[in-house]
């Protein structure tokens, strides 16, 4: 990955909110691991420890009135997207306060009001419905962007394949966002594609493609504005394809026997978070009292969420079979 | 592959004055289309061929004309992406028809129907409606043989968070899609290609449309029919030929799969105390089965007769017509199921 | 999304001389599947992460090891491509297996079960037959919601030219693999991954192993339990229990559900003229509506009393433990049903 | 398309049966036109005229033993393929004596003898049982090829994308052919497809492609034999673009709305048997009588066709569900 070039000036502001959110998912998510085995959280558990950047980069680019569509490894994005933390910890829970109902649990976050679309357990299963929202967004001439993220692995899926086509063929505004962690499960990007320049693909299309050092926050906020810019001022589609590294195990139940523990120790010495609080301390622009206000916030905000998420309710099961149709239907 | 596109002529206007106007089948879709969309800006006609080639069966022949090419989207050969894009526009405010040539490409799509059509509502809890409508032809009966010849409606009964319309008749197929398009869930409906030629009356109605009850076609006390969609025909006709043998058969044209209504379904059980059950699926776990279960658990101990189902021999559908004939429920064997039910032979 | 890969011991190797040995569900699956490739060069298995990881359930670890990656072969994300290249690979003379990580993603491949592999025989007048096997995982029962825990193996019994097994012991998993690869035409096995680690007697068999029968898992005279796969151990609870109330229930485990063994159902019911059917597929259109309506067809005048269908609440899958429960079947409701068929509550 | 330039030095025999394989599809498909009128010929029915050079031209590069994967608008290829001509005009008929015992008709011609895996009706169908079929040569170790051959509209299905990316990952031996009629049915091909330059889509997924001049035979045939060696030496799959045109309606129920008669008339002058007919006569290589010669017998070879599916038997009914699970199968 490239080297931290050609920083852009950035307000402390800036630099403290890309700092929070950051450290906001890396806590929250090593909390859903404790919880985990405390069997707090159950069914499957997929962290973003080390993607933190991609989700916290990108998301900057978009405005309240975009969409977000997501994947099972989507705790990231639903907090950078503003979903409250203690509405997420809740639906990792289960209870009756979680942004969705519960019912959906840590790979069905939603929250229509915040746009976020979910929380896709289909490997790409997403895509076609960014495209359907960017078409809506489209024909109803709303200068809106979709933002739709999928992991490399998804890129062999015939829907991968057929929304690519749609999106450039259709110049619908999708931002499409490969977060490429080099695995798909076990599975290693070259076992899994005869091309392995993910964004190579995308350019097949005729759709403007780029690469991103996905540990680096800073060049993914400015790679996704100008393309966020560009869907949004009707130029068609965009896609970043952000190279990243997954630290921890796929889900809870992986031994991880498809790598080495070394070459998981070599990338967290160069992980989002460490680079980036290398570089900001390095250039004196935040101090690490900084850092330490901001640790102190984030572990009261996970503690609040903790308390939220034990004290809620679990929806009585005489409600099993609610929406499944809406309330309001016709028949 | 390509369905035929025997007709363009026109829809049909309804007669001024609420008085009742014959159409064709397709004619009649074509004509509810195009009203939807006059009536509401969001909605929108997407599928294969659509637009410039006027629809595989003709049912959307002209509307490119009138509405133009946003609203009458030709899409590439991309099943699972343009049905899930008909999911997302759907969720996006928009109220999408979605074309799916027929039922046997839908399998390529039944990804986005079964894990995000039927599951977002609920998954979300309760945020995130997909009202969509999807159309598609089904059914066999033109010896295209076994890849296009599949009557998959009463499998995707099955779905929860689905629901699944079938006109059986020139009147259904001209006003089930506004109530489809006014639901907030996803509605599925079923045309049987071989009905799109058909011609019926349309009554001129005032609003106390419900495409979600089950219709008694016809009345009788000895033996109840029941059937949907493609096979109402031969259905009825089969009733007509136990009519020359003294037996008085009430015919139900269930018209919604699902939700099943059972309450019509019971009330003539009760009364004939018979059923013989009419379906083009393939016999073993079709529709059929779940209505004899139904009537099992609701209406037992008023049954005479074992319940009999004449359905579609378990074989994809051979290519020569008289082996296509023999596959499909015809009249003569509905009217031996029925005879059946009744002791006679 | 990822099954889980809770153990990886070795298969058990069976006791040599005839006896009976102790041993997973999982690794019941590895042994026959170990077995079947070192018998027969032609088998290979395919499938996403079936080989360094070491098969998202770890039915497979150690495999790769032993047969190397052409045999044990890792898929990209590709479920339509990798299911068809195993029926074109049966075509051209292999024996694969296929693994479909879990059923829920089977949708995205259904086109090519469906209308390649269920077809070819047929349309090709006998030609091409499709000699493949399909394993996947089905079943709720791990708390991982709406989109990963379908049961629709019932679903797929629908489809005429597939055949269907689900193995609901551990002697099962580790029988039903070679006679699945015996038989000439596709055959899909579903495994239900609440019993991967489930451990079990298998007994050294002689050669006289039918996986096409149903077993009666347990003998009583006044109702019959019928059930297959992850309920099999639900309902024999709910037996042990319905003997406390001095109830005998006969429990059959039909093992294959395409074809469905008649004979052995309606001899039981011509016993205990009383059935209950357990399925884990949504109620409408789920396999228990075909067995009602095989017995209603078959054994009518036999019958005492309605029969019983206890399946999954019409929801897809809710994430949390007490909805998730709720929503499948349980011994509570399995009792409750039998005592209905008695009258008793 | 290119002028006809370069033509190798072709042997009068060789350029006789060239013509010869055209001449039977072409005049065979004209009969089966006019017994669909007669009603002796049901269901769908898609004639290949105009197209018949690239059947022909790849089909020569083929041995025996390997295997070719259609679509519903196969009869060329299955009569190039050396599948008699009575079996296929009684396939047609639905007649017993038919390639697939009547059961399949005009879109699932089948001949296991010669290889010929049909005639699937699903599009994109065929993609995925070639990469299969090429699989299983390769792990047996046969240096066969497999040749699939599919429409443009194809190309936008997911099934594509996915056959693509398995035959270029594992170098499956895979001769693809791409029959680009510009149209799907009613939809030209810059209205489905972001990238209308067919093989640089293979060429994504680092598979050598090219496009060829699909209305000359002769060009198909070298490139389709560079092609096949290729594969068969194990160097992995190939992708060949044959551009051509469909003289005829999509199929028997196509009114044509989409595109002007002038359009198809346009293409008729340069169709491949006009091309080819005018080559070898200009230049010498054959004369007028042996095309009259050539004619005459392709007119006896379509009457005994006809004759043979005419006195052909109906499967008895009785044997309805024959077909639909192996005679000698286990249960
Ligand atoms: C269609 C489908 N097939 C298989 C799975 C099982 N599965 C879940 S995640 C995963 C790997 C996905 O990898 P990638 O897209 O790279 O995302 P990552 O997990 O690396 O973020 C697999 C195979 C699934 N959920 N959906
Ligand atoms: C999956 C699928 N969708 C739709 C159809 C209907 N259909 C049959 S042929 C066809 C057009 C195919 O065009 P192309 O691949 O270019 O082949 P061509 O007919 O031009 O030879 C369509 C849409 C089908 N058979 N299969
Ligand atoms: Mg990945
Ligand atoms: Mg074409």
């Amino acid at each position: 990955m490239a080297p931290d070039t050609h920083k852009p000036r950035l307000s402390r502001a800036h630099l403290l909110e890309v700092l929070r959110q950051m450290l906001r998912i890396r806590h929250f998510e090593e909390k859903c691991a404790e919880l985990y085995q405390q069997e707090k959280i159950r069914g499957f558990l997929h962290l973003y420890i080390g993607e933190e950047a991609v989700a916290v980069g990108a998301m900057r680019a978009l405005e309240p009135e975009d969409a977000v569509v997501a994947t099972y490894r989507e705790h990231g994005h639903a907090l950078a997207r503003g979903v409250p933390m203690t509405a997420v910890m809740a639906e990792m829970y289960g209870k009756a306060e979680g942004c969705s109902g519960g019912r959906g649990g840590s790979m069905h976050l939603f929250d229509a009001e915040r746009r976020f679309f979910g929380g896709n357990a289909i490997v790409g299963g997403g895509l076609p419905l960014a495209i359907g929202l960017a078409l809506s967004d489209k024909l109803a001439e709303r200068p809106r962007v979709t933002a739709c993220f999928f992991g490399e692995g998804a890129v062999a899926e015939g829907e991968f394949h057929e929304s690519m086509n749609l999106a450039a063929l259709w110049k619908l505004p999708v931002l499409f966002i490969c977060e490429n962690n080099y695995y798909a499960m076990g599975t290693a990007l070259e076992r899994s594609e005869s091309q392995t320049d993910v964004h190579l693909k995308a350019q097949a299309y005729g759709m403007p493609a780029e690469a991103v050092d996905g540990m680096d926050v800073v060049a993914i906020e400015a790679a996704a504005l100008g393309a966020a810019a560009a869907v949004r001022a009707g130029e068609g589609p965009r896609f970043l394809e952000c190279r990243t590294y997954r630290f921890r195990a796929h889900s809870m139940f992986d031994p991880q026997l498809y790598r080495d523990k070394a070459e998981v120790e070599e990338h967290r010495k160069h992980g989002p978070l460490v680079r980036f609080l290398g570089w900001i301390k390095e250039a004196g622009l935040l101090h690490q009292e900084d850092v330490d206000r901001l640790e102190q916030e984030i572990a009261k905000e996970i503690d609040e969420a903790v308390a939220f998420a034990e004290a809620g309710e679990w929806e009585p099961v005489e409600t099993l079979t609610r929406h499944v149709y809406a309330e309001e239907a016709a028949s | 592959m390509s369905p035929d596109t025997a007709s363009d002529t026109q829809a049909a206007a309804t007669a001024p004055g609420g008085g009742t106007t014959t159409m064709t089948y397709r004619d009649a879709m074509r004509a509810a289309i195009r009203e939807a969309m006059q009536r509401d800006p969001r909605v929108f006609l997407m599928g294969e061929d659509v637009g410039r080639y006027g629809g595989c069966y003709a049912v959307s022949t002209g509307l490119l004309e009138e509405f133009g090419p946003e609203r009458i989207r030709d899409t590439p050969l991309s099943e699972s992406a343009f049905v899930g894009a008909g999911i997302g526009a759907a969720m996006g405010g928009m109220r999408p028809i979605v074309e799916i040539m027929t039922v046997n490409f839908s399998l390529l799509a039944l990804d986005q129907i079964v894990n995000n059509a039927s599951t977002l509502r609920h998954m979300s809890g309760g945020q995130c409606g997909v009202p969509l409508v999807i159309r598609m032809a089904t059914g066999a009966g033109r010896q295209l043989a076994a890849q296009h010849s599949h009557s998959l409606e009463g499998w995707y009964a099955h779905i929860p968070g689905l629901k699944i319309l079938a006109p059986g008749t020139v009147e259904d197929a001209r006003y089930m899609l506004q109530p489809a398009l006014d639901d907030p869930d996803p509605v599925l409906i079923f045309e049987h290609a071989t009905l799109y030629n058909a011609e019926g009356p349309v009554r001129d109605l005032a609003g106390d449309y419900d495409p979600w009850r089950a219709a008694v076609r016809r009345e009788g006390g000895d033996v109840t029919l029941i059937t949907y969609g493609g096979t109402l025909g031969r259905t009825l006709e089969a009733a007509e030929a136990l009519k020359e043998d003294g037996i008085a058969a009430e015919v139900i044209d269930l018209r919604s799969l699902r939700p099943l209504d059972d309450a019509t379904i019971m009330e003539s059980l009760r009364k004939t105390r018979r059923a013989v059950i009419v379906d083009e699926g393939w016999k073993s776990g079709s529709l059929s089965a779940e209505i004899t279960a139904r009537i099992v658990e609701q209406a037992f101990w008023d049954l005479d007769a074992p319940i009999q189902r004449v359905c579609s021999a378990e074989v994809p559908i051979p290519y020569p017509r008289h082996l296509e004939q023999a596959a499909v429920p015809q009249p003569g064997r509905i009217v031996a199921a029925a005879k059946a039910t009744l002791g006679r032979d």
